[in-house]
């Protein structure tokens, strides 16, 4: 019973690992205990997007990961 | 026709720029814009560029390059657009980027390659950093959009 | 690298582009923009173009490329500047004009090939003139730039 | 002892012919006179410019061409 974590671009350094397995079911609050404290400052900014289970989240505060779900820890992007 | 894709492997854009240029026949121009990785600038005290990596979020990155390649084509008149970006580890002079837009008046064209390029740099699902040869040994370095990458952004809200 | 032609016979934009990206090692990015000869709208009640004739005055044409060419140079951060316009008589399809700029910023090359096709197409010394099927068998009718094509213009004054 | 008046574009299907000898030095006044009404008029158009031994002239008005110039009669451009 499980959700993968996953920690994409700069937040991979901050949590030491490219995702995490944690206990389902997850919300917001128990994301972030799951992440460390560093990784939950970084959560606080609104630049910091969570999306699960493919769709990233409107209001990331009503996560709601149920077993088998992943939940991407999205940073601020830059391409091209 | 649009033409989305994500790429794994170098690419070459003139390959692909002919055959989307004959795929839109009766058009009046095509507008390319393609970036490449570069060596750094020449007074950079941070040394040359030795390499850079373009991570991405398979459930988000190509349907988010799609999602954005359809409002190119709502918002402007276009014939086509080609729309392809490169992922992975990448070397100085290889090409990332690479966006062709055919249209029957050169506007439409330039402005919907202005604004892919726009929305590719600071609001489609890729994280990028890079490697200098001078920097403790090679260590990897996020990069964040510049200021002017966001303030051009804002100019399509 | 400034390179400006003015040519009297068809040419492959993409034989171009290659070795211009290739003479500015270290760029970011190039924006290329490739004007072709429209076959004419599909709703068009004076049918489909046959020809285009593009006519130049010999002393000032190639002169004022050159100089235009030197005030995209001087305007924008650009490594260089290729800047090709047919002259002639040309058929649907056929490439008219390519402008490809390089730079190290994408802004620099994509604002140069608008700045250079806005002047090529209302502040250059060509003049254009297009033949019609449909249109009392297939006489030459001279064409001036839209109003959008002034309009265009206007932004960079 | 001749100047030689090229019709640009559109002015040469108003002319008739691409260029026309016109006796040297050749002003302003004469230059209106040579090249008949149709053209004339045109000539007063601020859009239509005139170039004197390859250069445009600021002042069109002030045409002083001697022998052996051209004198290039511009209408409105376009290119691209």
């Amino acid at each position: 019973m499980a959700v993968t974590v996953l920690f994409l671009g700069p937040l991979r350094d901050l949590a030491g690992e490219p995702s995490r397995k944690v206990t389902a079911p997850l919300d917001w609050a128990g994301l972030l205990q799951a992440v460390g404290p560093e990784v939950a400052a970084q959560l606080g900014e609104e630049r910091v997007n969570v999306a699960c289970a493919g769709r990233v989240l409107g209001d990331k505060t009503a996560l709601q990961a149920k077993d088998g779900d992943e939940v991407a820890l999205l940073p601020p992007v830059s391409g091209g | 026709m649009k033409d989305v894709r994500l790429l794994h492997q170098p690419f070459l854009p003139g390959s692909l720029i002919g055959p989307f240029t004959n795929s839109n026949p009766g058009l009046g121009g095509v507008c390319t814009f393609v970036g490449e990785v570069r060596s750094g600038d020449r007074d950079d005290p941070q040394g040359p560029v030795e390499a850079l990596e373009l991570s991405h979020y398979e459930p988000l990155t190509l349907e988010g390059m799609q999602t954005l390649a359809d409002a190119a084509l709502e918002r402007f008149d276009l014939m086509g657009l080609l729309m392809v970006h490169r992922v992975g580890v990448m070397h100085p002079g290889e090409p990332i980027v690479c966006v062709s837009a055919a249209a029957r008046h050169r506007r439409g064209a330039i402005d919907a390659v202005d604004f892919c390029m726009d929305h590719l740099k600071c609001a489609a699902w890729f994280w990028k950093r890079e490697r200098r040869a001078s920097e403790k040994g090679g260590e990897w370095r996020w990069i964040e959009p510049r200021a002017d990458d966001y303030a051009d952004l804002e100019r399509w809200k």
